[in-house]
């Protein structure tokens, strides 16, 4: 009998251990077990604890079982009835005391975690206030306060309260910073809200969580916490925009002027393109400052000349079922030469020079690993 | 039967029915003649106990669950509460959802929140852009939420054509689109009953072929430089960019169509269109950078293209020696805006 | 209770159809209206779309492999995921639960049939062309493609213009009805039909579980039914129900179907619940522990199964007040369910436990159970689910409390049970194997999940990319496939062999405790010689062992006229083909078709209506002759 | 063994004393409460949403509703007679009413008509704002169960005259009752919670 009761510690013991090294092991980019913000912090406390409470259920169900499944085994020619005991009152009320006493263990803190997390913020003037509308396969970022509107990357200072108020143009998606705050859906006719706070800067990914069809794995994007003063200088590429004239590298020229002849601009807004104008729908891509940007398209890959061009060139190679149209057939011969036309136009939005945003990525210290997904 | 006398007499069932005809005129009373001392709430309540008090007679006495097995009772118990419970919760969900939404909605538009509890008609939720250029609002309004109705539902449903499985059976070919469909309780000639009667297209056994145009120059400039935006279908984007086929006979065959067609590929066209019954907002670059041949050939490319000239009563190639003319004028795209607006089109 | 005696059915027969006679042969099957043979015929088809399932389910695995794998593209994949949950949930496990409760129920009560036996064979040809229609979208544009919830507006037209989601929403509305039947059938078979003595707390567990889930069939199918007609009136008469633009609310959709959708769960699973609480007492030898309270957890978990269905919406913004109340009524639901396990456990103490293949399925079972019970709490708390809704956390859970605990169970069932159904024995020594592969091989798949969903890995994606932390677990999970594949081809093979060359089962192969036990294997199809007189709860085995349990006798008298079996009948099938016809003219909007089978389906009624007794009596005295 | 053809009907052995048919009417009454709960439930998320009109106000008629409403409940009792005069054996009183409870339907039919051809001719259809597709919905379901109400009638009636009836039949017009005072008591719902409450 204690060779069994030896076993079957052993056992758990093992399992024990192997699901320990599984939460040491979780540690990749998108974890929810490392959160960055008080939010998600205190949501994964509350997982912590409940999971700690059932290793004991675990422990003892499994061991009960086990123990009587086997003291109780048939031997063989062991033909015996045994006495048909039907029930035990005493025993129901005791272990019906059980399951209450953990469901009561669990359902404190949560309510107390729930109301936490849960209720509604009302923003107050230190916030950052930001409209998120998703679409089918990318972002809207809006920051009302600040004028600016943005996609796919929400750039945040740290420390700082961020309000989401969020709603969808099309189908139902799920805006989930799992290392900030838990998720919460986007959905057409509905304003939802979701808060956080980013404990330190750097790149934190997200992800479309609601299955919205065709590019929906693909529909990422990232929180970028950013200290105060980066936050400050981020924000000012936005406000004080200048509109640009004829650009002196002819290169860069050349895909400005193709922004428009390809028809970019049907779709998509670069602010201060030029004088008055007033093309490009809210209802796609906003591509102002389009290179201070770290990821394209929707933070699938780094917003490298290589990559941008990838995606210019086949987008649906590179992200199947999105919406944005090929705009060379595979035959035409201006295809390469108009692809980098574009590519160094829309890299040189919102950058001084080609260094400066490969610095600001050094400066948020979050390298080529995190950044790349 | 045991049970084949239990039920009331034939005067008690008159006596109910006279009840219960007399609370539904006192219920009719109440509405139609405002007694003035009933307030709302004290009316509700008023119509919700005399309706339950109708539904209790009913199930009593004509149902006879009175003097019937318990069981019966019971289980249309089960029944009535699960149904008022689940319902009544639902209802209740959405009553403080709406709450906190329009919490929720005064951050984003301020306005909208008076709008929802006068009018409920002027609730239509838009969307408010802070931070957007005055001028691009315009553009926005035709967008997404605001979108009228009739023209979400009279429209070509915009289909993911990024992706190829294999879709022998489509919708339209096979039977009815909905906007075919006639409408269950509309009338003709009312809203909901499709405005535009879309031509049957008829897949033509001739062919029109080559008929002094390049076809094959027609088809190399067609793919290089607007099949980016009109789709190798012809069918464009809907929202983004508007279709050729279908739409191009319509215009060419408007007054003037002819000639404008040129001029928008030769100087582009900028602001707002209806094409096919949706709107758009966008920017057609010039192509002068084309030749003369070039854009003949690429006009009569698409519109001979997609059956495009099964719906032309009569099709005479655009010539080289047109472009050259309309070349001459040098027009803005915002004059080809007018020359467009000017047509007349169905 | 008091003891009546049905009102003979007036006899006016209006022929369109004579009522068909065939013993043997196809059509037989098709015109039968004997509850085994429908049960088989239910049981089969759930194998063979779980058979179907299991292949979606594999493509879904060899695509997640790899980061950046394209075995299937996005739509294909979106295809696949959605069938392989619609049919795992609507079509394979319900049904079988359905399957084998048309067979043992009646059985175990006592009964030689269910109350309305053609309705019966109706529910079954409705389901299973249902699913047929479903699966036929394969061939027509595409499968349903938007989640086995399809959640608005993904569902609408101007989202969705395929077919695929026509297919979705009438498929399961006409399979919806046959479950509707089949459910409100069962509750007057259980109410009505048991056998002399066999009160309702002397009814076995499983038939009491039937008895919950029927009622849950007939309240949370409504829900659902509407729900999808709403659909369908939105894609087919351009309603706004569910169209955004036109003020619809996508929110509503999710509500009224988790109305339905989480009773569905324990539809799912409290015929699990029952098969366990018959197969661990029979294989402990000792009758189960607690009987009243899991009887009573039962109804009360089906009870609170209606009032917990937000909580698979914590994260759309209800608001913490409604997110806590959900919350502690989810909570509440534990503590049955642990009731449940407790006595399960109890049963098993003192017993003699026989490790038959059955049972250990069935202590696999409660091992897993538990685990999904528990995830299951960890997701009620709103904050952490906040976290990981929608992730392979919540895949993981919910494949451990269906999967896991409905599957595990229903094979234990299939081990119990086969025996019975055909008098042959499956080879023990092949089931042992059959275990380890499939339990093995599902913790393979499922567990690394749970680890996944915290690594931040949505469900629903088609590939993601690399160094995020899912690549090797998911390779775990790829390699559990295989193992459970092999596992449950050796069961497909262990069935050939038992018909090819099994041991012949006699009527009491495992020493059962019910009254299934009592006749020959397989049963004959009037089932009882002479109509059982029930003593006790464990009927059968108070007839074997009376000492054992103190059995009293029976007061209950009656007399017995002989035995009538029910004849078969053309109608439920015909009207289940009309409906299956129609629901192309809906989905087709083709209304000259609809209209034809509107009236096929009139007609079939008052035929159905007025077919006439049929049948014909045999007399159990003179069987023996 | 012997096996005989069914002459005469047989009798089961039953363990309650509730007739089948019956159990399965109040069973299918029960689950048809969640039915109507969800479009009555619809309707009330619903409400007050619409974008457009014509909104409720507008084109509800109380006074003809009210008088519909009051035709449903005399079909109701009349339902009522019919069932005491097949008990009582009453085989022409019987038929009298049973044809009165058609009647009556189809005029309650009548109205839903006209109500519905009104509606639409002052512009409200399905697809015009969610108070349309709500209420046509919602009133269209209870119409066609109020229509299968009325064929039911009108073949029980027909039926009698095919075969006799006597009091022993009575169990199937019972059940065919329940039915329909069933769709009655729904429509006393539905008379005040989409009727009535518009004009409080």
């Amino acid at each position: 009998m204690v060779r069994w009761i030896f076993r079957v510690a052993a056992l758990f013991g093992l399992s024990a251990a192997l699901s320990s090294c599984v939460f040491q092991g979780s540690d990749g980019p998108q974890s929810v077990l490392h959160p960055a913000g008080p939010v998600a912090q205190e949501q994964i406390d509350l997982f912590l604890w409940t999971y700690y409470l059932s290793w004991i259920v675990v422990v003892a169900v499994g061991g009960v079982l086990i123990y009587s499944a086997l003291r109780f085994r048939r031997r063989p020619g062991d033909d015996s009835i045994p006495p048909q005991v039907h029930g035990n009152t005493t025993l129901e009320i005791a272990w019906t005391a059980i399951p209450v006493l953990l469901v009561i263990a669990v359902a404190i803190p949560t309510v107390r975690t729930l109301w936490r997390t849960e209720a509604f913020a009302e923003p107050k003037e230190q916030d950052i206030v930001v409209n998120v509308t998703g679409h089918q396969w990318w972002w809207r970022f809006e920051y009302p306060e600040l004028g600016i509107v943005t996609a796919n990357e929400l750039h945040v200072p740290v420390g700082r309260r961020v309000i989401l108020n969020m709603t969808s143009a099309d189908v139902l998606h799920s805006f989930w910073p799992m290392k900030l705050a838990g998720k919460r859906d986007l959905i057409p006719n509905q304003n939802n809200q979701l808060w956080f706070i980013a404990d330190e800067s750097g790149v934190y990914l997200g992800q479309c969580a609601e299955l919205c069809l065709g590019a929906h794995a693909y529909m990422r994007f990232r929180v970028i916490a950013e200290e105060e003063a980066d936050f400050e200088i981020w924000k000012g590429k936005f406000q004080d925009l200048q509109v640009q004239q004829v650009q002196a590298d002819p290169l860069i020229e050349q895909g400005r002027l193709l922004f428009t002849q390809k028809g970019c601009a049907t779709c998509h807004t670069i602010d201060g393109y030029a004088e008055d104008y007033s093309i490009g729908k809210p209802n796609f891509p906003d591509l102002t400052n389009f290179g201070l940007r770290l990821t394209v398209p929707a933070g699938w890959a780094d917003n490298t000349p290589e990559n941008l061009a990838a995606w210019l060139r086949d987008p649906q190679e590179i992200k199947p079922g999105n919406r944005m149209p090929t705009l060379w057939a595979e035959s035409d011969p201006n295809r390469e030469e108009e692809i980098d036309a574009l590519v160094a136009y829309l890299l040189s939005l919102g950058r001084d020079d080609q260094q400066q945003a490969q610095a600001s990525v050094q400066h948020l210290g979050v390298g080529g690993n995190h950044g790349s997904r | 039967m045991s049970h084949d006398h239990k039920g009331s007499s034939v005067g008690a069932y008159t006596f109910i029915a006279l009840v219960l005809g007399v609370i539904t005129y006192i219920e009719f009373a109440i509405i139609q003649y405002e007694v003035a001392w009933l307030n709302a709430a004290w009316t509700i309540i008023t119509l919700v106990v005399l309706s339950v008090g109708k539904f209790i007679l009913v199930v009593a006495f004509f149902m006879h669950l009175k003097d019937d097995e318990q069981t019966y009772t019971g289980f249309f118990s089960i029944g009535m509460v699960f149904a008022l419970g689940t319902f009544i919760v639902l209802a209740f969900l959405f009553s403080i959802r709406s709450v906190s939404s329009v919490w929720a909605r005064s951050e984003r538009t301020p306005v909208e929140v008076q709008a929802s509890s006068e009018h409920p008609e002027e609730a239509k939720p838009h969307h408010e852009l802070h931070g957007i250029p005055e001028h691009l609002q315009a553009s926005i309004e035709s967008e997404g939420y605001s979108r009228p109705l009739a023209e979400i539902f009279d429209t070509a449903r915009p289909k993911n054509q990024a992706l190829s499985i294999a879709v022998p059976v489509a919708r339209t070919t096979q039977s009815f689109t909905v906007s075919e469909a006639p409408p269950l309780f509309a009338l003709a000639g009312q809203d909901g009953v499709p405005v535009e009667e879309t031509p049957a297209i008829e897949v033509s056994a001739q062919t029109e072929t080559a008929q002094g145009f390049d076809t094959e120059l027609g088809g190399q400039v067609y793919s290089g430089n607007c099949a980016g935006c009109h789709q190798v279908n012809g069918q464009g984007i809907p929202g983004a960019f508007p279709p050729l086929a279908q739409n191009l006979p319509i215009l060419y065959q408007a007054d003037g169509g002819r000639e404008y067609l040129v001029n928008v590929l030769l100087y582009g066209l900028q602001g707002p269109i209806e094409a096919l019954g949706q709107s758009y907002n966008g920017i057609m670059p010039a192509w002068a950078q084309l030749g003369d041949d070039e854009i003949a050939a690429v006009l009569n490319h698409v519109l001979t293209s997609w059956d495009n000239v099964t719906l032309l009563d009569e099709f005479a190639p655009i010539l080289v020696e047109e472009v050259a003319t309309a070349r001459s004028t040098n027009l803005s795209s915002a004059q080809v805006l007018e020359l467009r607006n000017a047509l007349d089109l169905p | 209770m008091a003891v009546g005696r049905q009102p003979a059915r007036p006899v006016s027969e209006v022929k369109l159809l004579a009522r068909p006679t065939w013993t043997r042969g196809l059509l037989s099957w098709l015109t039968t209206v004997d509850h085994k043979r429908l049960g088989i015929l239910y049981i089969l088809a759930s194998f063979f779309f779980m058979g179907l399932a299991s292949i979606e389910a594999f493509l879904i695995r060899l695509q997640l492999t790899r980061p950046g794998l394209s075995i299937v593209s996005p739509d294909v994949y979106n295809q696949l995921f959605t069938m392989h949950g619609v049919t795992m949930v609507f079509l394979a496990i319900m049904p079988l639960g359905i399957g084998f409760a048309n067979y043992f129920m009646p059985l175990m009560i006592g009964a030689r049939d269910l109350a309305f036996p053609r309705l019966n064979a109706f529910g079954f040809w409705v389901y299973f062309l249902g699913a047929i229609l479903l699966y036929t979208s394969f061939f027509f544009g595409g499968a349903p493609d938007v989640g086995w919830f399809a959640y608005s507006p993904l569902t609408s037209l101007s989202n969705n213009p395929g077919t695929g989601t026509d297919y979705y929403m009438v498929g399961l509305f006409i399979g919806g009805i046959g479950t509707l039947v089949t459910g409100m059938n069962f509750i007057v078979t259980i109410i009505n039909m048991r056998a002399p003595g066999m009160t309702l707390m002397r009814m076995p567990v499983f038939v009491w579980m039937i008895l919950v889930t029927a009622f849950l069939i007939v309240f949370a199918f409504p829900p659902l039914t509407i729900a999808l007609f709403q659909v369908i009136m939105d894609r087919s008469f351009g309603t706004l129900f569910y169209e955004p633009a036109g003020g619809g609310m996508a929110i509503l959709w999710q509500h009224l179907f988790w109305i339905f959708g989480h009773p569905e769960v324990y539809i799912i699973v409290l015929p699990a619940f029952g098969a366990i609480s018959e197969i661990i007492p029979t294989f402990s030898r000792k009758p189960l522990f607690g009987y009243p309270i899991v009887i009573l957890s039962g109804i009360f978990i089906g009870f609170m199964g209606f009032a917990v269905w937000t909580h698979h919406m914590f994260t759309t913004g209800l608001g913490p007040v409604v997110n806590t109340a959900f919350a502690l009524t989810t909570f509440v639901i534990g503590v049955p369910t642990g009731l449940k396990v407790f006595n399960w456990m109890a049963t098993i103490w003192g017993g003699r436990v026989q490790f038959t293949t059955a049972m250990l399925f069935a202590i696999s079972f409660l091992v897993t159970f538990t685990i999904g019970g528990i995830t299951g709490i960890m997701l009620a708390m709103p904050p952490f689910d906040a976290l990981v809704q929608d992730s392979y956390f919540v895949v993981a859970h919910f494949h451990y409390a269906m999967g896991g605990g409905a599957l595990l169970s229903f094979l234990a069932a299939t081990y119990y049970w086969f025996p019975k159904m055909t008098g042959k024995m499956l080879s023990e020594t092949l089931g042992k194997w059959v275990f380890w592969l499939v339990a093995g091989g599902f913790y393979l798949i499922f567990f690394p999940q749970h680890f996944n969903g915290l690594a931040g890995m949505p469900r629903r994606i088609q590939t993601y990319p690399e160094g995020l932390g899912f690549e090797f677990w998911n390779v775990i999970s790829t390699i559990g496939t295989f193992v459970m594949a092999v596992g449950i081809l050796l069961l497909l093979y262990s069935v050939i062999l038992a018909f090819a060359r099994g041991e012949p089962a006699g009527n009491d192969p495992w020493d059962g405790r019910t009254l299934e036990w009592s006749i020959s294997s397989p049963p004959p199809y009037y089932n009882f010689d002479e109509m059982p007189v029930v003593n006790d709860r464990d009927a059968f085995w108070a007839q074997k062992y009376p000492e054992s349990v103190h059995a009293k006798p029976v007061e209950e008298e009656f007399e017995e006229h002989g035995i009538h079996i029910p004849g078969q009948s053309w109608y439920p099938v015909i009207m289940a083909g009309a409906l299956f016809i129609g629901g192309y003219a809906l989905i087709y909007n083709n209304w000259w078709l609809g209209i034809l089978m509107f009236a096929v389906i009139v007609i079939g009624s008052y035929g159905w209506a007025f077919e006439g007794i049929g049948g014909h009596h045999i007399h159990p005295e003179e069987k023996e002759a | 063994m012997s096996q005989a053809a069914v002459e005469h009907a047989p009798e089961h052995y039953r363990s309650t004393s509730l007739p089948d048919p019956k159990l399965m009417m109040w069973i299918f009454l029960a689950s048809d409460c969640m039915f109507f709960g969800t479009l009555i439930g619809t309707y009330l998320v619903y409400k007050n949403r619409s974008l457009e009109g014509p909104f409720p106000v507008d084109v509800l008629d109380i006074p003809i509703t009210t008088v519909s409403s009051f035709v449903l409940l005399m079909s109701s009792f009349l339902m009522v007679l019919a069932l005491h005069a097949l008990r009582t054996d009453n085989i022409p009183r019987f038929r009298l009413w049973t044809f009165g409870v058609a009647f009556f339907g189809s005029v309650f039919l009548g109205f839903q008509v006209f109500e519905f051809s009104t509606f639409v001719k002052e512009g409200l259809t399905l697809q015009q704002n969610l108070f349309g597709t709500t209420f046509f919905t919602l009133t269209g379901t209870h119409g066609i169960h109020v229509t299968i109400g009325v064929l039911w009638m009108l073949s029980i009636l027909i039926t009698s005259y095919v075969r006799p009836m006597s009091s022993k039949d009575a169990l199937y017009l019972e059940v065919a009752g329940l039915y329909w005072h069933f769709v009655d008591i729904v429509w006393i719902v539905i008379f005040t919670v989409i009727y009535l409450v518009e004009f409080v």
